[in-house]
């Protein structure tokens, strides 16, 4: 089971790292922000897959604060500022 | 005597005057009887603690007062005959000039500042003169720089403040070198505690090589302020101070703290054996020369009063150098005794110089013509001051003369007669022409500016009195010089000891 | 247990293969919204698959709820998310009149 | 910044590379084992803490973390010198709203979780503390602009809460005639969750309050 | 395990270098700001990949020294942006620095 | 092997983002760079078995570093665009 | 809400901790939902879940297959759909769950029209988007008039 | 006892604290706090006096788990002028700041400021300086930017950002030397140090890193607009204190725990960039048009100096020779974290009055302030190194060792800079002597014109004629770990 984590992760950090290609490339910055989700997303893959292959139950909980934190940059990357102030 | 006493005497009198000056400055502007008093009772109680060291050293007695700065440095002040004969001149006109001062500042600005600084200078000049070792001597010498450069630039005139501004990196420059030279001392010979005889002659010969530079380094830092040729050149610069500072300036701290300074290096720390046979004595003795002669030909061609009086200064002071220079016990009681004789002399010129300006706004020698008549008492003791200074008997200036020229003879110098000759008669040149203008030109029908009318006094009491004083110094100087207690006794005193050992 | 092992591998691996997909999908289509498509779907479905293939290595049921938690949490950033950013662009700078 | 300087620098840092590798790499082979490390794990028990990390944080270098604590808040107090905070942002649609009324409590949650596991699991203080900052960023990236911290005098104390409760332990502590922040074996556990709860407000508050970058509003909201 | 803590210590240098690099030529403040970020990740790198030894647990003292590390450079990041955006307010630096 | 192998990517990929995070001049690029880094970053700790570390970098260097970097970025790069515009 | 408790801290000590950021998180919920908020039905729910998994698998096949042919299938495109749904909540799950269709994507939302975008728009997506309405207006309890 | 030792750490923090919660109250907290922080101060240095060194693991944990606090002869009168400046300064500012709003962001600030510097300098431990550090280069530069103006802004944020690659580059010496021993006590890695490749890298990157904050040639370009453009209490407390204790931990790693990993080359090459400080910052600040930029100037020569004593001391066994110069460099430290913090005050006050701080235009203002004019003086005569201050007898005792040491190269750059300063000191003081007349009394504004003068004072005086005690301190302690 290790290994198949194991390699499933490192099948995944391929699969990542060819779509960061698009976030260097991307022209827009809804492309970067794309690629920052994807990041998400994959990373939480590997973590979990890293929590078994590793047999470390806490990167559980990294994978959860990435979950989170995907919200989070959803949020932050597309919002925008009131002028003047509040 | 209690040897309490024996360890803080010398602080004492350092302190007589220094904490009276610290109080001053936080004094009222218009606190004039406060400010008064606080002078007053420092200089009268400094007067009486000297009195009591003068009794004490000549019963041989040791006052040693020693703070711990530093792993072998100490603070020192020491008496012993050769810093009681500064001390002694230094708080009799202190005394003086401060009267003086009161006097003649009355009604200007900034008055607490002056005083302040004015017993600063005067707590560094006494520093000097009871410093027990270089340390001690370097730190106070360099406190005089500081204390008398607000002083020099009191008036606050762009003048001014250029004097001042060349008096310092003229000293400043020379405190640098005689630092270095004091230190590289320390480190070749441990403690420089100053000892009759000298501590180096007990050093191998091979750091001989060593000790001639630095006795460059530390002739070119005391030089400064003892005006030798060619450092001299600040002197005439901070002539804007008011005239009691001049009269301080030349008379009693700065330049006589350079000079003294050159005897104590000689006597106390080389030792005057060692130096004469390192060949320092002529070096010493040449430029001394060169700078009695220089300045009475520069003093020759001045036409301000003060100017011509600072080259005058300039020239006469090298006179102790010169006593210093030539070996021999007569020679060394005459630059000794100039040193206390000169500082009488020249703050009565210059005291009367500020009556001058201050009464009659006469700066000039061109303006002089019949002040005689219109300040007699004033030009008076002007007279003495300067029949002195050219050496007429039995006026102090001639006592001096007359033992450099013997110590010469005895010491086998006999160019120095040359020199002593010469001076002698540009002296003459420069100061019979004020003499001959002032008594018997007539005056003319407008002063230049007339600030007090005459009344009962030819000027202020205050103005009027210390002239006179010193005047009377000079001429008893000159008159009871064989009398105990005499300066001309007490360097005698010093010479025995230092050359019979 | 080779059973459970049998069924990770294949989702697992099936689900590599989505979140592959959504790599390329980034890659090669050719405009912004389609390309959030193969993100969010893809990815989302991707994760799925390998949280299932996980379930049953892990420690403790409470584990097992984690995983779902997380991966509700996703679909919901990735939803959400990739509304935003199709909002974002569709309507310039993202002014929001609502 | 012409090329040639440029080139200068990127040279001059490929040298220091260089060099940092040359010294590093023979180093890795001929260190000696930690000391330390296994001191670490060694005296774990009495700390009460299952978690190394936390052990190492909270108790054998908790003076490391009360000085960290105190940057923390001397970065917020700058902050908070400096002026006005940044205008706030747009209000949330509707679709940001439901996820931000979902995401944060799951935030402070996660983040309570973090705060407990630390203890025992990965975990701790810090990490549970920047969720509920991030909690408070989502919520000022939805319109909230303050992020909703409370009013002024409640944020101050939300902020000193973290070096107050070090330090006031660490006292109370040396007034019983301990060491300075030695915590008896009994206590020690509790006495780290409170420090620790105290730590993870402040340094939630905190965060959340640079995030807001600038004085915070004076009197009540 | 060498290798590793080689591969990853390494790694931590090259980051270091690379900030130092960028923080020098690069004038904006927030390119300054990224590369300072970069290279203290290039020092937490290194300590974290000092701190595995292989079979043992992973030493705790260096991965606690990087939890600090973080906190601190993000409190010095923000207050870092803080002063730029009050300096850009103000109208940024001035002409004539003395 | 596999590991060597997932090393070797892991490395590559950060080392590659860190220089385009460090060299793009658009400020929201590099910003949004960084955060992928420091995502990146705690992937890697926690394959060095360092959970703790891992979760303090994504939540607070990439999470709240970035999120304060970007609202920096947003402002500078309307600047920049500002000033393009008066160009 | 107490179930997200028990799924973060396991142990019954936890509870000292546990207790204090419930009641906090909780507080958090409830001040940020809308108050007139209906929760969904829990039998719906149950009846929705499969649905949507389901359609979230199909959407993932979808998209996979239609990026891994060699052609590009797509042709992408907007439609605009006006939503009989009024309950804020279930607009935003609609609008959430558009995006796990296949082939579609909420794109935008303003009132009663969203605006979707669409991979393929050649082939119909309004009947699927019509259905997934209906049974999210069956999950808040709407009467459904599609 | 040793209980002062945490104290002197965590009563500024508590006043911090106390500062921050009630800011409309601070002034009175925060001079509180400053006294109770000052008495702790006094506390230590009595029982370092009668007991010798103290050392305290905090947390009961010895050396290597825990961090320890190490109170030696040296640090120990650094902490103390630290206090005394820390409180002449906490003083002054209750005037400095009018506004209400400023004096509760400067105390919280300045509290913690203290409360570093006080960490720093009891610190026995690698990564508990790095921490140190990072609050010190924090708070000082938030205080720094207090003015609020471009000028100060932008200086602040170049402080801050330099303190930063500072904080990094040392991070980077502290990992190697994990990396190497495993360990982060200087007590423990004195004794196992030992010469080689790894050791002087990282030797070499915490100097680096520690010299970008004591602002070390040519790593000083920060500082001037820094100190010149901050509040003035601000810049005394930078200009007396922060760059000082940075100093200190150079000179701390050099001839403690690395003693053995030193080179005369290295320890050279350090003195040489305090000699090129001296000579450049001295010119400097000559050319200053500004007061405040003069005086900024003048620290990055002053600092300098203390470099000069590292060649000097490198290879120096212990014993009485070693004590000595030691005891030199304290009290050149010491002297000009004094008149360094009295002549800031006075700037500022100056600065106030006149509503500039231009040299050339100073004559009026100088005439009507008496007191700080005559501080400034003070200050200056301690800053050229004349007698009667400490820094003419810690010159004094330099000149002797590089000399006795064969190493008279030294000599130009002392002297240079002494010359130098004098330049510029009087080119102030100068303008103190104007034609008005200066008013009745001499102290106007006692509360914050006293501060200034009174350290002026101690410098000038106080170091000059009492040092003597302060190698009783040091012989009573043995000064090397």
């Amino acid at each position: 089971m290790k290994t198949l984590a194991l390699i499933a992760a490192l099948a995944l950090l391929a699969s990542m790292s060819l779509g960061l290609i698009q976030v260097l490339r991307g022209p827009s910055a809804a492309d970067r922000m794309m690629g920052v989700q994807l990041l998400g997303t994959n990373g939480i893959g590997v973590l979990l897959l890293l929590a078994i292959a590793l047999g470390l139950p806490a990167l559980l909980d990294v994978a959860l604060i990435f979950a989170l934190l995907a919200a989070v940059a959803a949020a932050a990357l597309t919002r925008r500022r009131l002028q003047g102030p509040p | 005597m209690s040897s309490a006493l024996d360890t803080l005497l010398p602080m004492l009198i350092v302190c007589s005057s220094l904490v009276p000056g610290a109080v001053i400055f936080l004094v009222r502007e218009d606190s004039h009887l406060l400010r008064t008093t606080l002078n007053m009772a420092g200089a009268l109680t400094k007067l009486v603690l000297v009195g009591v060291m003068i009794w004490g050293v000549y019963h041989e007695h040791d006052y040693e007062s020693r703070i711990n700065l530093a792993p072998g440095l100490d603070l020192v002040f020491a008496a012993d005959a050769l810093s009681v004969l500064f001390v002694t001149l230094s708080t009799v006109l202190w005394l003086v000039t401060t009267i003086y001062a009161i006097g003649y500042l009355e009604r200007t600005p900034n008055r607490s500042r002056f005083f302040g600084f004015f017993s600063l200078c005067v707590s560094a000049t006494v520093g000097i003169a009871l410093a027990g070792n270089l340390l001690t001597f370097v730190i106070c010498y360099e406190i005089l720089t500081l204390a008398t450069y607000p002083l020099v630039a009191h008036r606050g005139t762009p003048e001014a403040t250029r004097g001042a501004r060349i008096y310092l990196y003229y000293t400043l420059s020379g405190g640098a070198l005689l630092l270095l030279g004091a230190v590289w001392l320390q480190t070749l010979a441990g403690p420089l505690d100053f000892v009759q005889g000298g501590i180096l002659g007990a050093l191998p010969t091979a750091l001989h090589g060593q000790f001639q530079v630095i006795f460059v380094l530390l002739l070119a830092g005391l030089g400064v302020k003892a005006a030798l040729v060619p450092l001299h050149g600040w002197l005439p610069q901070s002539m804007v101070a008011p005239a009691p500072v001049s009269a301080l300036l030349h008379a009693v701290a700065v330049v006589k703290a350079g000079a003294f300074g050159i005897v104590r290096v000689v006597y106390d720390v080389y030792g005057v054996g060692l130096s004469a046979s390192l060949g320092l004595l002529g070096l010493l003795g040449l430029l001394a020369s060169i700078t009695i002669v220089y300045g009475s030909l520069r003093a020759l061609v001045q036409d301000g009063l003060k100017a011509r009086l600072a080259y005058s200064t300039v020239s006469q002071v090298s006179y102790i150098a010169l006593g210093t220079s030539i070996f021999g016990p007569i020679a060394t009681v005459g630059g000794l005794v100039h040193l206390v004789h000169q500082g009488i002399m020249k703050i009565t010129l210059f005291f009367c110089a500020g009556n001058y300006a201050e009464t009659l706004g006469v700066h000039r020698v061109s303006q002089m013509d019949g002040v005689g008549r219109r300040m007699p008492w004033t030009t008076l003791a002007f007279s003495a001051g300067a029949l002195g200074m050219i050496g007429i008997p039995p006026l102090a200036g001639f006592v001096s003369k007359w033992y450099l020229g013997l110590g010469a003879i005895d010491g086998g110098a006999g160019w120095v007669l040359v020199v002593l000759a010469a001076s002698g008669l540009l002296n003459a040149a420069y100061f019979l022409p004020i003499l001959y203008r002032a008594w018997f030109r007539a005056p003319p029908e407008q002063w230049p500016q007339e600030h007090i009318s005459r009344r009962r006094l030819e000027t202020r009491a205050a103005l009027l009195w210390p002239p006179l004083v010193t005047a009377a110094l000079c001429v008893l100087a000159g008159l009871l010089a064989a009398a105990p207690f005499s300066p001309l006794e007490w360097a005698e005193l010093i010479a025995r000891r230092e050359y019979d050992r | 247990m080779s059973l459970a092992l049998a069924f990770s591998t294949l989702t697992i691996l099936l689900g590599c293969g989505f979140f592959a997909a959504g790599s390329i999908g980034l890659l090669r289509l050719p405009d912004l919204f389609s390309r959030l498509h193969a993100l969010t779907k893809a990815d989302n479905l991707g994760l799925g698959l390998v949280i299932i293939g996980l379930l049953p290595w892990v420690d403790s049921p409470w584990q097992g709820l984690k995983l779902v938690l997380i991966w509700l949490l996703v679909l919901l950033a990735g939803a959400t998310g990739a509304h935003l950013v199709a909002k974002r662009a569709l309507r310039g700078d993202g002014e929001d009149l609502k | 910044m012409n090329g040639r300087l440029r080139l200068l620098i990127a040279l001059l840092a490929a040298v220091l590379g260089a060099a940092l590798l040359w010294v590093f790499l023979p180093l890795l082979a001929t260190r000696p084992e930690s000391a330390l490390a296994k001191a670490a794990l060694a005296a774990r028990p009495l700390t009460g803490v299952g978690n190394p990390v936390t052990a190492v944080l909270l108790d054998y270098r908790a003076y490391d973390t009360l000085l960290e604590l105190a940057v923390l808040l001397a970065a917020l107090l700058g902050i908070w010198s400096l002026g006005p905070p940044t205008p706030a942002y747009q209000r949330a649609g509707a679709a940001l709203r439901a996820m931000i009324a979902w995401v944060v409590p799951l935030l402070v949650l996660a983040g309570g979780y973090l705060l407990w596991a630390g203890g025992q699991v990965p975990g701790g203080a810090f990490q549970g503390g920047a969720l509920l900052g991030a909690a408070g960023v989502v919520l000022r990236l939805g319109g909230d602009p303050h992020a909703g911290l409370p009013a002024e005098p409640w944020q101050r104390l939300l902020a000193s809460l973290g070096v107050g409760a070090f330090v006031i332990v660490g006292l109370v502590l040396l007034g019983l005639g301990r060491d300075f922040l030695d915590y008896p074996s009994a206590w020690a556990k509790w006495l780290i969750l409170v420090i620790e709860s105290a730590a993870t407000l402040a340094i939630g508050a905190t965060l959340a309050a640079a995030y807001v970058g600038g004085r915070p509003p004076g009197g009540t909201r | 395990m060498i290798p590793l803590q080689a591969l990853y210590g390494s790694a931590g240098v090259v980051l270091f270098v690379l900030g130092l690099w960028s923080f020098l030529v690069h004038a904006p403040l927030l390119r300054k700001l990224i590369a300072i970020n970069i290279m203290g990740s290039g020092v937490f790198h290194l300590l974290i990949a000092i701190a595995e030894r292989g079979t043992e647990p992973p030493d705790p003292v260096p991965h606690a020294l990087v939890l600090t590390g973080i906190v601190v450079a993000v409190s010095a990041t923000a207050l870092a942006l803080v002063f730029s955006r009050r300096l850009e307010d103000a109208g940024g630096p001035p002409e004539d620095e003395c | 092997m596999t590991l060597l192998l997932f090393d070797l990517v892991l490395i590559a990929t950060l080392l590659t983002l860190a220089v385009a995070a460090l060299n793009s001049a658009e400020p929201r690029r590099a910003v949004m760079l960084f955060i992928a880094f420091g995502l990146w970053l705690a992937l890697i700790w926690a394959r060095l078995r360092a959970p703790d570390v891992a979760l303090a970098e994504a939540a607070i260097g990439a999470g709240l570093g970035g999120a304060l970097m970007l609202a920096a970025a947003r402002r500078a790069a309307r600047r920049r665009e500002d000033d393009e515009a008066q160009r | 809400m107490l179930l997200w408790s028990i799924l973060a801290g396991t142990d019954p000590a936890s509870w000292v901790i546990g207790i204090p950021t419930v009641l906090l998180a909780t507080y958090l919920s409830l001040s940020l939902s809308s108050p007139a908020r209906r929760r969904p039905r829990l039998l719906a729910l149950l009846r929705f879940l499969p649905y949507f998994l389901g359609q979230s698998l199909r959407g993932g096949l979808d998209v996979a297959l239609r990026v891994l042919s060699p052609q590009l299938r797509i042709d992408p495109g907007f439609v605009d759909y006006r939503t009989q749904l009024t309950d804020p909540a279930a607009r935003v799950l609609f609008l959430d769950t558009i995006s796990l269709l296949p082939g579609t994507l909420g794109a935008d939302i303003r009132r009663q029209w969203v605006r979707v975008h669409a991979l393929d728009i050649s082939s119909d997506v309004r009947p699927e988007l019509v259905e997934l309405e209906r049974r999210i207006a069956a999950l808040f309890a709407h009467e459904a008039s599609p | 006892m040793s209980a002062s030792l945490p104290l002197a750490v965590s009563l500024p923090l508590l006043g911090a604290l106390a500062t921050t919660l009630a800011p409309r109250r601070a002034r009175t907290l925060g001079l509180i706090a400053a006294l109770a922080s000052s008495a702790v101060v006094a506390w230590l240095v009595v029982a370092v006096w009668t007991q010798g060194a103290l050392r305290v693991d905090l947390g009961g944990w010895s050396a290597p788990l825990g961090i320890g606090l190490e109170a030696g002869g040296a640090n120990t009168l650094l902490l103390a002028m630290t206090a005394l400046v820390a409180l002449a300064i906490s003083v002054h500012a209750g005037d400095y700041f009018r506004d209400r709003i400023q004096l509760g962001h400067f105390w919280p600030l300045w509290l913690l400021l203290w409360a570093a510097l006080n960490a720093l300098l009891l610190a026995a431990d690698l990564f508990n300086i790095y921490v140190g550090l990072e609050l010190l280069g924090l708070a000082g530069a938030a205080l720094a930017a207090l003015g609020g103006s471009r000028a100060a802004l932008s200086a602040s944020l170049r402080y801050l950002l330099v303190g930063l690659l500072g904080s990094m580059t040392y991070l980077l010496g502290v990992a190697l030397i994990y990396t190497a021993y495993g360990q982060l006590d200087l007590g423990l890695l004195a004794t196992q140090l030992t010469a080689g490749a790894a050791e002087a890298t990282a030797l070499a990157l915490l100097t680096l890193g520690l010299a970008f904050k004591a602002a070390l040639f040519p790593l000083h370009f920060w500082l001037p607009p820094t100190h010149a453009n901050a509040p003035a209490p601000v810049s005394a407390a930078l200009s007396a204190l922060v760059g000082k204790v940075a100093a200190w931990l150079i000179l701390l790693l050099w001839l403690g725990p690395f003693a053995t990993v030193t080179a005369p080359a290295g320890a050279t090459l350090l003195g040489l960039l305090g000699a090129c400080g001296v000579v450049w910052g001295s010119w400097r600040a000559l050319r200053a048009e500004r007061l405040k930029l003069l005086a900024a100037h003048s620290t990055v020569a002053q600092i300098g100096y203390l470099f000069i004593f590292v060649p000097l001391l490198q290879g120096l066994a212990p014993g009485s020779e070693r004590t000595t110069l030691i005891g030199a460099l304290l009290l050149m430290a010491l002297t000009h974290g004094f008149a360094k913090a009295a002549f800031f005050l006075a700037a500022g006050q100056v600065q106030q009055h006149a509503g500039h701080d231009r040299i050339s235009d100073l004559g009026g203002t100088a005439q009507r302030l008496p007191a700080t004019t005559f501080t400034l003086g003070l200050a200056g005569v301690a800053l050229i190194g004349l007698p009667p201050s400490g820094s003419f007898i810690g010159k004094w005792l330099l000149l002797e060792a590089a000399i006795a040491q064969g190493q008279w190269w030294w000599i130009a750059p002392l002297l240079a800079g002494t010359l130098l300063a004098a330049a510029y000191v009087f080119r102030v003081l100068a303008r103190a002597f104007n034609l008005e007349p200066t008013p009745q009394r001499f102290v106007n504004q006692g509360r914050a014109e006293l501060p200034g003068l009174v350290l002026a004072v101690i410098a000038v005086v106080g170091l000059g004629l009492a040092a003597g005690g302060l190698w009783g301190l040091l012989e009573a302690v043995e000064v090397e770990r």
